[in-house]
């Protein structure tokens, strides 16, 4: 029996509600102080296809989306057939009696006449809420906690509602306690509400950028971008944030850059296909040294690809993307905390710097929601850099004597500021050159700044002990299914270590030597086919990467499969 | 014409002896100067192309952008800061080829930016090549054997698009263009001038010797501005006779005003220093 | 006194006719059998500002452009205070009598009336011709060469205005006659005709394509890639090769994509910043499997940069340009001689593989012309691939069980063809999937390609002997500098070599470890800031490269350059 | 209206019950049944969108290409082979909002290519986003408190462009559509085909509801689609009244006409082993 850690999922056609059901059942976890992770798959479709959404709960952290489902809530027969290969063998699965044409073998079936009690209910629309019922009573959870969350959830549709589906929860509830199932494998002994907030790393993405100031936002809808503009967009009035669905990316980006250039933050985001069309912009930003935040939430390709599915196969990308050579700072946050944190180190590296800074996420972090206790210790403090108030008379923007290579900004309409942010190569008014050796005294400025960046930009964090019998290394989403990995593979007595690389570009040698050197076995995690990373730390740290674990099939890394590698050898 | 070197930057400008953007330049200079405006009070956004390489030659606050991009940056800026006076110009390649788009989308907008259009019907800056102005039949190095599509129509676009302000200017008609660009300026909502530019180096065929007997003023004749479907017709009027002046003149709602969130203030003046999510974040509260 | 070689320039404000007069001077020295390579330097901006072309002249490749001048026409005084420093100390300026205030001290000064000539011969117009005609008196060339170069240049332009320039060149010639110089120091002692083309590398790329069988040619102008237009523009109908010049980019390489699909060799061309708008389209191209020829010209960037002048900046770019992965071919060609022969490599392996092939230039390839004897022993034949004549019933476009990953092709309307081209990961028909496994069979299939790919790509190519002293290794338009730095620092007894890149991507490191393992001294040498291509070596072949020549101020290499930087050692 | 699964591929749609993109997907066959196509005589794009996923159900030559771009890859395959029935489809996002320049830059062609746009006011595929044929105050996800932007009319953009068939049809109608297509595609030159086409997920108001009782037909009329000034005036027309049918339709001489170069047979048919390049070089020759 497994004390306050299962697996749930609940699937079924799209439109069905799947994902709102499942986010309440996940907070009503939380709230009892659980550790969720919600991790949803759906088609590129609006209508019909299959979805589903899992709740991974635990006492503590780290948590990520696994494969061996404890409970599955089926609302069709397909999300049986199709799940029943991940069902634990002590698992549960809960579905309407009425399905016909059930041959299925396993053992911890376990029918509810789900739409009965629904209709009974006040409607077939509460049925999702009839099987909240049924999970809180096979997992002898509190109903309160779920209550509590169907509450917020249907509080706004009006008093009748709101108790149709209470109803319905409580005669799924019911229902059990009548006909309790032949065995429970895991059980919830929380009783307590706590503090916790459940978020996307959208959200998190969203909130960490309102947080640092964020005064305009541009995008183009784009999948599995779209929630931070659909955020964004309800609070424009609230925070006086300019949030502006552009004729398209490009579009996007300029704006973004032009606000920059008058003074404010701003930001654009976007998913891969967006970001090739932001590239010729992104080296705009680089010559004329305007502070950009570009987030960009990668998706399988190549093109259109997988839009609703994950991958991270962009990173050489957008470490490469545009014509010439200019400074870009990429930031991989591996979770919502990171998330919410990055995005902030994001908006203080790009304006102290005066570059573009790219946060790159996927649709594994960003559409995926975790618990989290607190945000404000992930605060940051406000680096503006060289902003002028006061602009000095003969005001050279890109005065060339600057020992760090950041001149002065200044902002129109301040008296005597006037200057050129000039995508032509330019002299220190920005009025354009191309005479040999001011070429590269401007090359030469704007690179400067490479050396402060790299004592300054995200070390990459060692999670386990220096000595272990194995290295694991990687960037980005693969943290939470790794640090799980890492806890499973303890239990076998085997040691492992991750080091999480929070700033693949520009890639600081120096902060991956002793893990390198120190490592037994090393293998680079990653989810996209050539091995970018791994390539990468090639580039940089003289070394073979003899060991990758690679996954290109749109989904996201379960533990089991980490830990399956691990043991088998490499 | 007057000239107002206080608005010149060190570089002479580059342009063709005889191009057409030094009327526009003389034009700019005399409008600013008409309205009363210190070079710190212009925020103006280039294309890339002959009409961009102005942007060395005015001291204002300037953004020389990317080929067919002025008016996302522009906006961008504008909705920063909206207290600022914002301009934009594009070559014809620039703002009505590669960049058509954003042009019609920003007349959807009415942001009140001036958008000037340097005109040339030619690709001038790489030498030579076909422009979406270029009429049917006219070869360049990139058509040999002629243009075979039709040319667009800026002014027609603009009107059916959303533009508020709709002229047409000559760079042979330098007061009468700083006109334009003064009454641009002044309206509220996004003023599109097009300008024919002769570009004396690549388009001969229109050049100051093709305009000068056609060009007249709209505000010599009857013309209503207000008047709708008269503009567009005169929108089509290219031939012996080519109409200059105010087309269409309109009032809506800008953009700036309709982004309730923008209010008196701009953006950019905002403090970012204590920015509280306490409210939003209790909606994820579990 | 050196015998047939000699570097001569000629500069003067843009619009003075600079370009035709160094090209008719170049012809002529080719004429008489000497190969010449002509470098051109000018602003980006119409009239105005100063234009220069060098004619390096030679009696056997390597040539390249070098900075010591031997003969210099200067049409005004700007272009003798600019280049003064270049003159060789044995140089000749020579320059109008006219030019006021010239407080130069130079030995090699000739002031030639070029003016009163020239209007005496019939126009000031001709004032160019006259300095040829100088030219030629001074480097004891014969006339005839010259005569018929102006003869084929001004051939269209009438009579009467061939006879000008005919005699303008006449009395320039006569001139010298009756007022030698103090001294020469070059002479040319060719008598006979011969027979040798002068071409610029993007005529030979232009060439090569329409030999290839190019069908459709779709582009935007932009520098230094416009002259590919303005070449095949005139021969559409001759050729029966339909050439667009698109409303962008984004439609140029979409067009080029529309056509292969429906089965002809297209090509779009562009520079870095166009390539930028391409990047989403190729990404298309690769899922769809469909064959494409782009050819990139390098500026410096980033963003519009420095239209007129070179770099090797976006190799990177190319390299990773588009969300997700997908195979690309890059090639590299350092001469016309290989831009001719790779561009028809390019169509033959996009068809051959059904993938984009990025042909990479710069400035100082697609711009500087070069002499040659004959095209002809560089032609191929044509690889057309897996194309269907005959579609058989249940044809599978993107049919699995292929070993190679090749798939056939059918186009329409061939009766049992039809089939989905499909930016959205898909099945064998074409038709949208995603599903786990069929993902990843899809992308096996398509990167299975790479293993045939890695041994049909051009392989690098070794000048100089396998033991060296010092080894350097370059891709691209280094070749001519570097081969001729080469032969300078042998005749000092310093044995250099040089591993010539053609194919930076898919790199195949088994080609290069020898020639790195055998390197007593290596040094990679590129046209930008960050040495990327030393990052490739470094990425795939796991060593160190310690040792990076890098110029980035719009400059080609010139030999001198790198034979200082060798001799002063590492 | 009958069906013709003969067009079909093995996948059944995916879209809403009750999408307009039904009436679109049945009016299509229709049309290719009434011109007597064989499967292997249509080539069509696709883009990205609910529209786009049309391109799964329709047994055709297809290319699902990527979002706001049909019309460039539509070009190159009539260039390739000017023979082929080509038919372009777009969603208004994709073909009006990104992709609105290479539309207009297509019209100023008149390439013979059939266009036409699922319009259905609104983003589909990415789950309701304003586009820009959203009504001005509509409220969206992105778009929360009301569009301030004003719409493009896609019937007045391609006749100013230079289309020479512009119609609108309508799901609901999909005989009335079919027939549409069918004059569209045996029109020579570039037809488009705007049709209204209810998203009931996303934009419900305007539903069939909306649409039925206010949709009526030019044909009904005196309308003569020769009459260009008319045309422009009924394309303004979008309230009580909704215009159905063929707006304007002219002849002019079609792009791959005006390409000399394509004669009579397509490119795709050369052969293309032995080219002889010799004349051209010898002008390269020294
Ligand atoms: C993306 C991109 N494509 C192409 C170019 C090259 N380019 C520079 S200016 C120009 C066209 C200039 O024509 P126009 O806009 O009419 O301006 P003009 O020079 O006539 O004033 C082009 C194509 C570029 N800078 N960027
Ligand atoms: C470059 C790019 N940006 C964004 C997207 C995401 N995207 C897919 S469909 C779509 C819009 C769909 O709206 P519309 O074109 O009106 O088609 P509909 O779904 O309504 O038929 C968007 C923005 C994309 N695929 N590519
Ligand atoms: S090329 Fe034409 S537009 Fe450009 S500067 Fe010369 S005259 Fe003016
Ligand atoms: S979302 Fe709208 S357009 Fe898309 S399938 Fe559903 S009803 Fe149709
Ligand atoms: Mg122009
Ligand atoms: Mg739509």
């Amino acid at each position: 029996m497994k004390i306050n850690e299962f697996n749930w999922k609940i699937g079924g056609e799209a439109g069905e509600g799947i994902m709102v059901t499942g986010l309440i059942f996940a907070k009503s976890c939380a709230k009892l102080g659980l550790e969720v992770f919600n991790y949803a798959e759906y088609p590129s479709r609006i209508r019909g296809g299959h979805n589903c959404y899992q709740v991974k709960a635990q006492d503590k952290k780290p948590v990520t989306a696994e494969k061996e489902i404890d409970i599955l809530v089926a609302l069709n027969k397909e999300t049986i057939e199709l799940h029943l290969n991940e069902m634990s063998s002590e698992g549960i699965i809960i579905y309407d009696s009425n399905l016909k044409d059930l041959s299925i073998n396993f053992e911890g079936l376990y029918p509810v006449p789900m739409e009965e009690i629904a209709l009974k209910s006040g409607g077939k629309i509460t049925k999702n809420n009839v099987s909240l019922g049924v999970t809180a009573a096979i997992l002898d959870m509190p109903l309160d906690a779920i209550n509590l969350s169907v509450t917020k959830a249907f509080k706004d549709k009006g008093e009748k509602v709101l108790h149709m589906n209470l109803l319905a929860v409580k005669e799924g509830y019911d229902f059990v306690q009548q006909n309790p199932p032949k065995k429970r494998s895991c059980i919830v002994n929380k009783k307590e509400f706590l503090k916790k907030y459940v978020m996307t790393g959208n959200e998190a993405i969203a909130l960490g950028a309102i947080k640092a100031g964020l005064k305009l936002y541009a995008a183009y809808p784009m999948t599995p971008a779209s929630s931070i503009l659909h955020f964004l967009a309800p609070l424009e009035r609230k925070y006086r944030i300019v949030v502006k669905h552009t004729e398209d990316e490009i579009s996007a980006i300029l704006t973004a850059i032009g606000a920059s250039y008058a003074g404010i933050r701003s930001m654009a985001a976007t998913s891969g296909g967006g970001f090739s069309l932001m590239a010729e912009a992104l080296g705009m930003a680089g010559i004329t040294e305007t502070p950009l935040v570009i987030a960009e939430c990668m998706r399988p390709g190549p093109s259109t690809g997988m839009p609703t599915w994950t991958e991270q196969g962009d990173l050489r990308f957008v470490i490469h993307a545009s014509q010439g050579e200019f400074i870009r700072i990429i930031l991989t946050p591996g979770d919502i905390a990171e998330a919410y944190h990055l995005i902030q180190v994001s908006f203080n590296l790009a304006e102290k710097y005066q570059i573009p800074v790219i946060l790159l996420s996927d649709k594994f972090l960003s559409e995926s929601s975790e618990s989290i206790d607190d945000l404000k210790q992930l605060d940051l403090p406000k680096e503006r850099g060289k902003r002028l108030k006061e602009v000095p008379q003969n005001y050279k923007r890109y005065d060339l004597s600057v020992e760090d290579g950041i001149s002065w900004r200044a902002f129109p309409p301040s008296p005597n500021g006037m200057h050129l942010a000039n995508s032509d190569e330019h002299d220190e008014y920005g009025l354009v050159t191309e005479e040999s050796e001011l070429r590269v005294k401007m090359v030469n400025k704007r690179m400067k700044r490479l050396e402060h960046i790299k004592s300054d930009v995200p070390k990459p964090v060692l999670y386990g002990d220096v000595k272990s019998d194995i290295s694991l290394i990687g960037f980005g989403s693969v943290k939470n299914p790794v640090l799980r990995a890492i806890e499973y593979l303890k239990k076998e007595g085997i040691s492992v270590n991750y080091l999480h690389c929070l700033c693949p570009h520009p890639f600081v040698p120096e902060n991956y030597y002793e893990f390198v050197k120190s490592a037994k076995r090393l293998i680079c995690i990653e989810n996209n086919f050539f091995g970018q990373f791994a390539g990468i730390l090639q580039e940089n740290l003289n070394i073979r990467i003899k060991e990758k674990l690679l996954k290109y099939d749109g989904r996201p890394f379960f533990p089991d499969e980490i830990v399956d590698y691990v043991r088998k050898g490499g | 014409m007057k000239d107002y070197p206080v608005y010149n930057t060190y570089q002479t400008p580059s342009w063709c002896p005889g191009c057409g953007n030094f009327g526009i330049w003389y034009a700019l200079k005399n409008a600013f100067h008409e309205l009363g405006l210190n070079n710190h009070d212009i925020t103006m956004v280039f294309g890339i192309g002959c009409s961009g390489n102005l942007s060395n030659f005015l001291k204002v606050y300037g953004f020389h952008s990317i080929h067919g991009r002025t008016l996302p940056v522009a906006t961008g800026i504008k909705l920063a800061n909206h207290k600022l006076n914002v301009l934009a110009t594009s070559g014809d390649g620039d703002g009505l080829g590669i960049g058509l788009g954003h042009f019609i989308h920003t007349c959807r907008r009415n942001i009140d930016i001036t958008y000037i259009i340097h005109d040339n019907r030619v690709y001038g800056l790489t030498t030579g090549q076909t422009s979406p102005t270029s009429p049917k039949g006219f070869s360049s190095k990139s058509t040999p054997f002629g243009v075979i599509e039709l040319p667009v129509n800026p002014v027609a676009l603009a009107i059916i698009s959303g533009a508020t302000f709709v002229a047409r200017g000559y760079s042979g008609e330098i007061d009468h263009l700083a006109s334009l660009i003064v009454q641009g300026m002044k309206h509220k909502g996004f003023s599109v001038i097009d300008v024919l530019q002769p570009c004396v180096t690549f388009n001969p065929s229109y050049s100051y010797a093709f305009y000068n007997p056609r060009v007249y003023k709209l505000e010599d004749t009857a013309h209503n501005p207000q008047d709708y479907e008269n503009a567009i017709k005169l929108a089509m009027e290219f031939n012996d006779k080519i109409p200059i002046g105010i087309f269409y003149k309109t009032e809506r709602e800008t953009y700036e005003q309709a982004c309730i969130e923008l209010g008196e203030n701009p953006l950019s003046e905002d403090d970012i220093e204590n920015i509280s999510i306490e409210d939003i974040i209790d909606d994820l509260l579990a």
